[in-house]
């Protein structure tokens, strides 16, 4: 019989690094999301700090976290639709890694928006594969592996087709939980849930952990049973933002250019920062 | 700091939006355009932004396309997976906006890469929503700064199809929306030939001359035989210009 | 090029007679939706008096509102996945319609609720088909024209395919609306939304006209462009129930057993409770 | 009004619920058993409906899937695609239960129609969630009364696929789920034989004779050389039983 990757899990409630330990290991599949808002940048940033290696490194849009976890050395391929600093430019670190293979040669599968966001779809429906319309008569036609045209059975019609996306590991920040493990998050919720459901394993960093979750207007639930770890990370987002918590820091984003644009300013904020920071850096 | 041509860009596109009834909004100048238009002849003009916020209503330029008061001034909030699905792919957006780095004479955009996909002279952010919006939208209409830089004779890659190499190609590879109806740059306004599909010259902004327009086109450039002048911007438009960016800068 | 079908609407609102006049054509694909919450009941009884023929009826589950429809003759086909009195037993009209075609011959076009549910997503996905892991070894695939099988471009591996659902008219019910004619449900929504997303042209009817929406917890806004007309009919779902409103008439459930049982008495209570109560019939 | 065999009916499935951790619960009989296991020894046990609602606790036995009993104590209420393509679809949920009007020796089920499916003598509702609950759950649940009319040699209609024609059809028709494990009838258990896949009655209520089990079915019934009696109802589940359909009488 087929052994369905999606078994029951327990969505327990522990320190965000032995999540991480327990979960992210060297040439996984990891995905982080949070489209603008939620990004998990304590969970990337806790990966740092553990070395893990030679990850593909999965998100719509990598924005700063994975401007760092590049320019840190631990992945060796990149899934994404779209990869700037929202609102000032370049990411750097990542034209950096693609440009010049600094630190390492990246090797990049590249999408659109709404195709990769399918193959998330299609990965937490347990099908291998979505459709689309879409890349028709672009170049990503021509450059991604990962787009096939499809006939419609009725019709004839062609359409695209992306693979199913299964990460390793799905991880998330959210803005509560409860005692069981159970998830809230509100605001823009992006592709998090597919992300969750999509993977092997997850997990979710939340700003609180509250007796009872009170469903909010806008307010998404996970239950429990589909996350493997939750970890209490209060401001984990930052300098993204988390709706009823704290706003974006602008500021940072604009100040990034200037940091990341130098390879030594680049590793002497991370040291500080992230490094030597523990679990406080933002 | 804004020049005054970046505000006749902003102008002109935001003129361009009368009379449709939805907008689907990148960010940067596409989104200042789009919120001119609301706070000037369209109030009722509904914004969608690809983050899922439908009906968004900012009070000040956002500088990420999902800044939290996209979502908080919004009429709907919907994921990523149902904003694309259900909102854009089907075709219910009249208006689509976007920028890109390159621009060849059928109003292709590349907005991926220059120089080689595998050796890249310089790595721009890539697709994002772009490739559908250009393939959805019922009108799409264009943003970029004219130069040889800028508008190539070829792209070094075709991020999102305007009229791909000429009549018919759209229907041919699917592309159910109109295609680009109008290119704004700040030298002035491109329109596609309805018989061609190639980009013509049909309006300078005021005090720019054709012959600047041609030297900043990397092809033979078409010209309209009667090029207008775009209207120079009004004191409403310039004040809620004003009004917009002096409230982003909080 | 494409004209797409999904021009903006005006969700302007009007009254019951009016829109069900103004939209709903003998001949039409009508989907009426509401997952055992909100069935559209009151716009059922407005088809049903105005005498509409030949339609393709399409929903999930056919329930007491179609078992009417299909009695007083308004169907000459039916799409459906499951045609029961959910918790009572049989649909009386709908089985006399398929068994000894009364009060006329009934086509069916028959599904499972992942299949049919498919086909709405794909409608208002504006995809040509859809697929799902279904169908495989049923009789269903025997009798139903619209599944079909399809390789996985990637793997190979064989799935269904269905084809999308775009009804001339969809019509759901709702709590509320504003003035402006954007509609909130929430508790079960089921394939509302799809629906109206899928079709043509759309109907919302609704309980309340409010100044303004207030997200609820569980909300689901469907903006009044998506929306060809919306109708105040408080009352709307009943016997069916409407959370925040009213409860399910479950006594009346089990008393349609006997009133439908027999054609004259069916009738009889038609001509009563519909024909002759205008919009007051539940 | 429930016969004793019901009520074993009820118990023997709620028994078997032991161990699962979320189960995906039609209405009638299966509804009664996942609720009769939830208040006595599974009460973290998590009821999924097809209505949209994940982890509901309803306090009576509802007579529909949709009732608004089941939304309010969910954890999380989702759309009707979404419960059909997130979480039964790729094998989420450990334990389908499923009814029908037919079964045969393979445990496939028929809840569509008796007789020919043009001329039907007697039509049913139909499929519903059933096919994708027997194709997908890790284990599968039937109950079902036992006869000459419902356990039968051959199906007028295959609406929901057990074991298909015998071995390793299940593989071959990409069934990803377990399969029927057990099949709970009014009069005793039946459970598919490893090698085989036909139904085997290895389980006789009390006060239940082996050939009442043989003329009630439409084969020739297999038998385990060791047929074993279910316990009869505790005071507890005969108590809680009583408590839900109370409850249901309002």
């Amino acid at each position: 019989m087929f052994e369905s990757p999606f078994t029951s899990r327990s969505g327990r409630i522990v320190p965000l690094a032995e999540a991480v330990q327990a979960l992210v290991r060297d040439g996984d599949i990891v995905a982080l999301e949070g489209f603008t808002h939620l990004i998990p940048f304590a969970a990337g940033h806790e990966i740092i700090r553990q070395g893990r290696r030679r990850l593909t490194l999965v998100r719509l849009t990598p924005d700063l976290i994975f401007d760092q976890m590049i320019g840190m050395g631990c992945a060796e391929r990149l899934v994404f639709s779209w990869g700037g600093n929202p609102g000032v430019g370049s990411l750097h670190r990542f034209r950096d890694a693609i440009e010049n293979s600094w630190p390492q040669p990246l090797e990049i599968e590249e999408h659109t928006h709404a195709g990769l966001t399918a193959r998330y779809v299609a990965g937490a429906s347990g099908l291998p594969f979505g459709v689309l319309r879409g890349y028709s008569g672009t170049s990503l036609e021509r450059v991604t592996a990962t787009v096939a045209t499809l006939a419609c059975p009725f019709t004839g019609e062609q359409v695209a087709a992306v693979p199913a996306l299964n990460p390793d590991v799905g991880i998330v920040h959210a803005q509560q939980a409860d005692r069981e493990g159970n998830v809230q998050l509100w605001g823009i919720t992006g592709v998090q849930k597919e992300t969750v459901l999509a993977s092997a394993r997850s997990l979710v960093t939340v700003e609180e952990v509250v007796e009872r979750l009170e469903l909010r207007p806008g307010g998404v639930i996970i239950p429990s049973w589909v996350i493997t770890a939750v970890a209490h990370a209060p401001g984990g987002a930052r300098p993204s933002y988390a709706a009823g918590f704290y706003s974006r820091d602008n500021g940072f984003y604009e100040a990034w250019d200037a940091v990341s644009r130098d390879r030594e300013r680049f590793v002497g904020w991370m040291q500080e920062n992230v490094m030597d920071a523990g679990g406080a850096a933002r | 700091m804004s020049t005054p041509l970046e505000d006749m860009m902003a102008v002109t596109a935001a003129r361009a939006l009368k009379g449709a009834k939805n907008c689907f909004v990148g960010i940067g100048a596409p989104s200042t355009a789009a919120n001119l238009a609301r706070a000037t002849h369209s109030p009722e003009l509904v914004l969608i932004y690809e983050s899922g916020c439908i009906g968004a209503k900012p009070t000040r330029l956002p500088l990420s396309i999902g800044d939290g008061e996209l979502a908080e001034t919004a009429d709907a909030v919907v994921s990523v997976p149902e904003i694309f699905a259900y909102w854009l792919q089907p075709g219910r957006i009249d208006l689509g906006f976007l920028g890109a780095a390159q621009i060849d004479r059928f109003a292709n955009l590349n907005s991926t890469v220059i120089g080689p996909y595998d050796q890249p002279a310089t790595r721009l952010p890539g697709a994002g929503g772009a490739p559908e919006i250009a393939a959805a939208c019922r009108r799409v209409l264009v943003m970029i700064r004219q130069s040889r830089r800028s508008f190539v004779a070829g792209l070094d890659f075709r991020t999102s199809v305007g009229f791909g190499d000429g009549p018919g190609d759209r229907r041919r590879l699917g592309l159910r929306g109109g295609g680009p109806e109008m290119v704004i740059t700040d030298l002035g306004v491109l329109r596609p030939d309805p018989e061609t599909c190639e980009l013509v010259l049909t309006d300078v902004h005021p005090g720019v001359r054709v012959d600047e327009v041609r030297q900043s086109t990397g092809w033979p450039l078409r010209v309209a035989p009667d090029v207008g002048m775009t209207g120079p911007p009004t004191e409403v438009e310039l004040a809620a210009l004003r009004r917009l960016r002096e409230a982003g800068k909080v």
